[in-house]
């Protein structure tokens, strides 16, 4: 199986070059006009941490079928300055077409050269070089004229008449070109996908934190959280929502703890090392028992480690975040509509259990997007309450749950105490006070173990191996078993999970179905496997791990996976 | 005006040592709110971990007791979400200008319309004697042996500087003064500061009810708390403490009111989508 | 077995009062008189949050034989006020006497009238009392009369000479009467524990630190740490120590680092909720391998929680503190020798591993003291490097261990660097470099699983049961096993470990041997158990947690254990 | 003087934007230290996270690029260690005054003997474009999408408020002043801030270098530092910024200098047990 083949109806196209060169704006406009044409499409970028020069990379897969998983291949690289090839050597094959610019694809095997920017200056200036690219992708791939000049219109739209109207033509211009190269790249349209949407991972969070009811976000920017935080910055008078960018992430926990209190529905965008920052305040959620949710998009640690990568590190860290014991739920949505539904039922299960509930993404799943039909319904649940003079915030109950209300709303008075409290909110010194709201607040694990989303199973339901993952790699390892099983005739299913904490026991039942069971993590210490080793005490020895700051590809899941089958075999002969 | 007691909170037990310069504060809080005639349950005390920060366990209101150094970014969420609330963001200096201290100065910045009431007693009481930010320097504590290595940090300077909207201090056992400095505060639209120096009879030998009577002045009646410059040329005064209004800028605008959901609609966040 | 009888040899004592009545003046200066009289002695107290009023106790055991545990046992209760007794109800039996001002003890069962206010007045002034008390306390052990001279001039030493004589006088009033109240509880002295010290928990951990070359300490004042760091500012001086009391925890954990990177050993002491607060600098450490050497002194969470109080409720927090993925040691010492040599062993391992190495203890540990004839010996290990022009600071080596150099010893620059880097300390965006960088850190947990403490076997070699147990509980525990199988034949061995994180390997033999294994510890979920479950697959599900804020004592120790040890024998019947 | 070259990392990749302010103070940096005859390995250069942080990286000396907001911290603690090091904290307006903001006020107060250099862009830069603690009020960014709805910080104000001891504000673009007051910086005993105002091309697209050389000024030669009020006025000013010396206060005492173990020997902590 040579995955790095050139597939039918699709192609893979990679831009490369400098940040600020331009890449972000052929990216956005190609897809969207590839889309409009009735084409499924997936992107993902890498990037360094740096503002101008370095070597970033956008992945852009167009096809016939739903695509949604990155891919190590490449059919056309187009590089956009001298040294854009070099970090991208291992992807290259034979096979692998390099178009652009004479200057930066000479002495490349398959070069084709198409001048970009002698086609710009022809229509008066070589910035319009990028509409250009747009033009001569649009045309490989055989998109409609009417999406691209639409697309390039929108963009420039800006600008004065006579800057769109120069890059539509050279726009107009490559696609000409691009549609005569005869590289055999055309696809066979589909009418439904022309009404989907181009949504990436940080907007769905966004997204579905509005779905959830979200009235307030106050953060500190942190890459790559900060795509969601400026979502909701974008859509706050939209949707009347308090923007606050805090001091510090100690300021924008705490803040968000408050709101809650005073009766938002609130949210914190982060990382890991800001999360680190906000511990405390977890804690203080814990006791006060006030809802909070965050999201902690995760990079590579530990420190400032590589900001703008991805890694799955940070579960351990959420999972013990804070002083002392009390429950929390996390999720870790893989797909844009778990992405959407999730984080709008964060707002929802903080609020009934009044806990801290965690959004776990990375990177990747932030930075990457595709077309989508629609996001499922999602509903706001509130559990305020009225208030009246009896009132007594933490009134111990079977559930543990205490009925929330909030300052204003009825006429009692809404006392909150860090310290440990009696029934009203007072400091107590009391051994059996302390006894029975310690057992109170653990009490709603129970309740919140039985709203738990149980894990999806994706291939044969007869698997003979079963692939455990959470989070991001959800859709690359779809991909690989279907490959490997459509392909090798292997019996492979993957059992996903978007909530990882409380872990749903079904698990169980899925793992003693398999022959073996194979656990996947995107860390180096396989964190997940542990919780399950840990709550389930099931065998996780089998692990595939990967921490150099990239995604899985969907090649790499698939030889990695091979690897490992293959050394069971033998074993098991 | 209302009765002071409807602010008690029956049984509680208090935890400040016998004289200590708290029980003169919440006797000034209580009056203040109540020649205010505000109902507790328009009330919102925020503290943070303190000696001074217990106040609002004292005091029938709502209360939000959050985490040491933490009371602003508190107090100033919860007037964001409820702008009909009264915010009182009640703390130590420790609390206030150590622990907290990035808040402080950043959310003289936002200026969100909230009263700022900070317990100054020059010391940390309740952790038993450490230096507080505004100990003065060589005083011998319980963990500076040898004297306080550094200088004190001047929070009306501060405040000053970063061109706070309203800027008093005040001494507890001035009880007039300060109702009516509390008052003023939570009337002004804005960032209200009240830095009150408060006697900790039990750590701080130094800065005693006499020191600071002997200490501290009255600001004279032709002072213009809206001059900059005098006023902080009266916070940097190194000979007496000034008391009484020393800055007020009423000119700068107050924060939520900016904010996106407020821009056509006055109801507080907090309400909309609840039946009220 | 009524363990709250009298026992022979051996006197209980409890002085109950509000804070700020002199219980801490009579605790310290009797302590001193029973020790230099020969006697054994223990002590420990709670208290309030709170400067004065409120409840607080002391417990003192005076005994003939080494004691080191806390115990329910009141053989005799000193209450200082009114309400003095109201929280001690229910350790208050049959036997215990109530002594002091007729006031306070009148309407109790065997109250015994000594009005220690009368009498000090007839020298003089009310505030004599104090010296009244421990005189009366000293008669009735049998102190002796030159011992108590000293230590009452000693503790006044700063007053005028009149004062002094006065609380003499009044002192040795108080031991005339002590001595003829006829209560029979004098002992025997022993020589040898006169050439004793006093040391408590909060001092052992100093020393350590001093014995461990600790030459910088920044930190922010909280219950229970605040000790470490007080004793620490007392003796910098003698010692040579920097101190700083930091505007925030972010500050004084920031600060060590960058100590230790100059040059210096340097510790933070701090709570749970303080250390929350450093996490991120934890993983700061963990990048740039740099050593930190943390006190956690623990109180119950979470967020403020019950600040003067006692847990064991982050160790959770410490094993997965800081995002991304490092190496760290943790130890929790169970007495004071191990206090002072683990301490002092911290920073020969977060120097010979360049990784943040914590010391867990807790209020209960840190505020309890004991006679000890000496500390262990401990000597400094430095591992610092002269650097030459081609230094780096992070050499990739088998062991994982770079060498490490400091500014300014040695020709070559220090370079380090929070973002993911190379061998120079220079930001690196390389997958390759990052995976063996990632590989390095990881490397050294193997050797420092080699340098792991093994875990301490109280009993018999053949026990049937085992106790597993970490840090503080350790010599209740000790004490509870002796007494259930001497008095109850029973055959219990205890397992305590000292090194919490990584746990060193010989535990499954010893598990192995039981017939069943119960798991201690004084919080709500079994955080120990639950790492021993996780990295050796064992079966935890005897666990015997507390999670009211106070410790365990000797009696519910041995209640519990005999409540689990009945049930599994009923079970197995 | 030392050939600036000295200072250079070979091959090292620059991550700025062509045309950055950045470029302007690393040259300006490495000329001070050249003329300052300072070797490589007597400077250690302390940051935190950001464009600004990353000057270390290209400086050959040592460093320490450690969390973002937290470069202060460090460097006095590094200065504690090591007297005889010239530390220098560099890095972002964000960096210094937004995440460090309290490292700030109390590294004031403590005065250790650091120079603190702030590439003061008035915009974070590394994260793209959103406000700082000195973006101007009404300002667009990639964040505030209707303008910052709070005032600047103004960290020339809050020095002099807390008596810092030395005081400057510089323009990255006016390559002798910016020498020169690193210099100062350098030598001055006690903590010393230069603040430079530095064009970030890419994100501020209001402070330009036009901007800042149409809306500074240099400090009149009969400006004297040492007066408080005056330094006050300079530094609250609306018109334009004030570029030079604003305030120095050269009475205070060291903070290390006070220190247990340097009472009676000078030895640093750093050595003491070492084979030197
Ligand atoms: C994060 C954190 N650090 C430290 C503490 C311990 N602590 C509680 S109160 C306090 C100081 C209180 O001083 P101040 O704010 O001046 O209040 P006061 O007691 O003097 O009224 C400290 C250090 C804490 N609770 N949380
Ligand atoms: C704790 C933490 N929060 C947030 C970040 C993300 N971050 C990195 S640099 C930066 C802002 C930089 O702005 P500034 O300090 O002004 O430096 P500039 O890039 O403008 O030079 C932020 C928010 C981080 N690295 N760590
Ligand atoms: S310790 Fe000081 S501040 Fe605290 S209650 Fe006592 S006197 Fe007041
Ligand atoms: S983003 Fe701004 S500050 Fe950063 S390098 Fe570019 S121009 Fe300079
Ligand atoms: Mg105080
Ligand atoms: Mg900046």
């Amino acid at each position: 199986m040579n995955l790095r083949r050139k597939q039918n109806g699709e192609v893979c196209m990679v831009l490369s070059g400098a940040a600020g060169q331009g890449i972000q704006t052929v990216e956005h406009v190609f897809t969207r006009i590839a889309k409009d044409s009735g084409f499924h499409v997936f992107a993902t970028k890498e990037y360094m941490s740096r503002v101008r020069g370095g070597n970033n990379s956008t992945s852009i897969r167009i096809s016939e079928r739903p695509v949604k998983a990155y891919v190590d291949r490449i059919d056309i690289l187009v590089p956009l300055n001298d040294n854009a090839l070099e970090r991208l050597r291992d992807r290259i094959t034979s096979e692998t077409i390099i178009l652009g610019n004479e200057k930066y694809v000479r002495g490349e095997r398959n070069a084709l050269v198409v001048n970009f920017e002698e086609i710009a200056e022809s229509f008066g200036n070589k910035i319009y070089e990028n509409s250009v690219a747009i033009g001569v992708l649009s045309g490989i791939i055989g998109a409609q004229e009417e999406a691209l000049v639409k697309h390039i219109t929108a963009y420039f739209s800006r600008k004065s008449e006579d800057v769109v109207k120069a890059n539509v033509n050279a726009a107009l211009k490559g696609l000409e070109i691009g549609r005569t190269l005869g590289l055999r790249f055309e696809l066979i349209p589909s009418q439904e996908v022309k009404s989907h949407y181009l949504m990436a991972g940080y907007e769905a969070v966004a997204r579905g934190a509005i779905a959830g009811g979200c009235n307030f976000i106050s953060s500190y920017p942190m890459s790559p959280a900060t795509t969601v935080f400026t979502e909701l910055s974008r859509l706050s008078k939209e949707y009347g929502i308090l923007v606050d960018q805090a001091e510090d992430e100690i300021a924008a926990a705490n803040m968000a703890i408050a709101a809650w209190y005073a009766g938002a529905r609130a949210l914190v965008s982060t990382s890991g090392g800001g999360f680190a920052l906000m511990t405390e305040a977890i804690s203080l959620a814990g006791m006060i028992e006030t809802p909070i949710v965050v999201h902690l998009g995760q990079r590579p640690g530990p420190a400032t480690g590589l900001p703008t990568r991805t890694e799955q590190g940070d579960l351990n860290l959420v999972l013990h975040a804070g002083h002392g014991e009390f429950p929390r739920v996390i999720y870790a949505p893989g797909n844009l509509c778990e992405a959407y539904e999730l984080t709008a039922r964060a707002f929802n299960i903080a609020d009934k259990y009044q806990i801290p509930v965690f959004v776990l993404t990375d990177q990747y799943f932030l930075d990457s997007f595709y077309n989508v039909e629609t996001m499922p319904d999602a509903k706001i649940e509130r559990y305020v309450v009225k208030t009246d003079e009896n009132y007594r915030r933490y009134e111990i109950t079977e559930s543990g749950i205490s009925p929330r209300g909030i300052p204003g709303y009825g006429t009692g008075l809404v006392r909150v105490d860090s310290d440990e409290h009696d029934e009203y909110g007072h400091i107590t010194e009391s051994a059996q006070v302390r006894k029975r709201m310690v057992e109170k607040r653990l009490r709603k694990l129970k309740y919140m173990l039985e709203d738990s989303v149980p894990p999806k199973l994706f291939g044969p339901e007869n698997y003979e191996y079963l692939l455990v993952a959470w989070g991001s790699t959800q859709l690359v390892l779809k991909e690989a078993v279907e490959l490997l099983n459509d392909e090798l005739k292997l019996n492979i299913a993957l059992l996903h999970f978007s909530q990882v904490y409380p872990v749903h026991p079904s698990i169980t039942d899925f793992i003693e179905k398999a022959r073996k069971t194979i656990f996947f993590e995107g860390n180096a210490t396989g964190q997940f496997a542990n919780l399950l080793k840990l709550v389930f005490g099931i065998h996780t020895d089998e692990r595939i791990l990967k921490y150099d700051g990239f995604p899985f590809s969907v090649e790499e899941a698939v030889e990695r996976i091979l690897g490992v089958v293959g050394r069971l075999r033998r074993e098991d002969e | 005006m209302f009765d002071p007691k409807i602010y008690d909170i029956p049984g509680a037990d208090i935890a400040w040592c016998p004289g200590c310069g708290n029980f003169g504060i919440i006797n000034e809080l209580k009056t203040a709110l109540a020649q205010l005639e505000l109902p507790p349950h328009r009330v919102v005390i925020v503290s943070g971990i303190g000696q001074a920060a217990k106040m609002p366990q004292y005091v029938r209101a709502h209360m939000f007791n959050g985490l040491h150094g933490r009371s602003l970014p508190a107090a100033v969420a919860i007037k964001m979400v409820n702008p009909e609330l009264v915010v009182i963001a009640e703390s130590g200096d420790g609390c206030t200008y150590g622990e907290g201290g990035n808040h402080f100065i950043h959310t003289i910045r936002k200026n969100p319309d909230i009263t700022n009431v900070v317990h100054d007693n020059q010391i940390y009481g309740l952790t038993k004697g450490q230096a507080s930010p505004t100990t003065a320097r060589g005083q011998v504590t319980t963990l500076q042996f040898d004297g306080v290595p550094v200088d004190p940090f001047n929070p009306v300077a501060v405040a000053v500087a970063l061109d706070a909207s309203f800027v008093a201090r005040s001494f507890s056992g001035n009880f007039n003064l300060t109702v009516e400095l509390i008052k003023m505060a939570i009337k002004h639209k804005g960032y209200a500061l009240v830095d009150i120096l408060q006697p900790c009879v039990t750590f701080n030998k130094v800065n005693t009810y006499q020191w600071y009577r002997e200490n501290t002045y009255l600001l004279p009646d032709n002072y213009d708390p809206r001059d900059r410059e005098w006023a902080f040329k009266v916070a940097t005064g190194t000979s007496k403490l000034a008391l009484g209004v020393i800055y007020m800028n009423p000119n700068r605008p107050v924060y939520e009111e900016q904010l996106a959901p407020y821009m056509t609609d006055k109801t507080p966040v907090a309400f909309r989508g609840l039946e009220v």
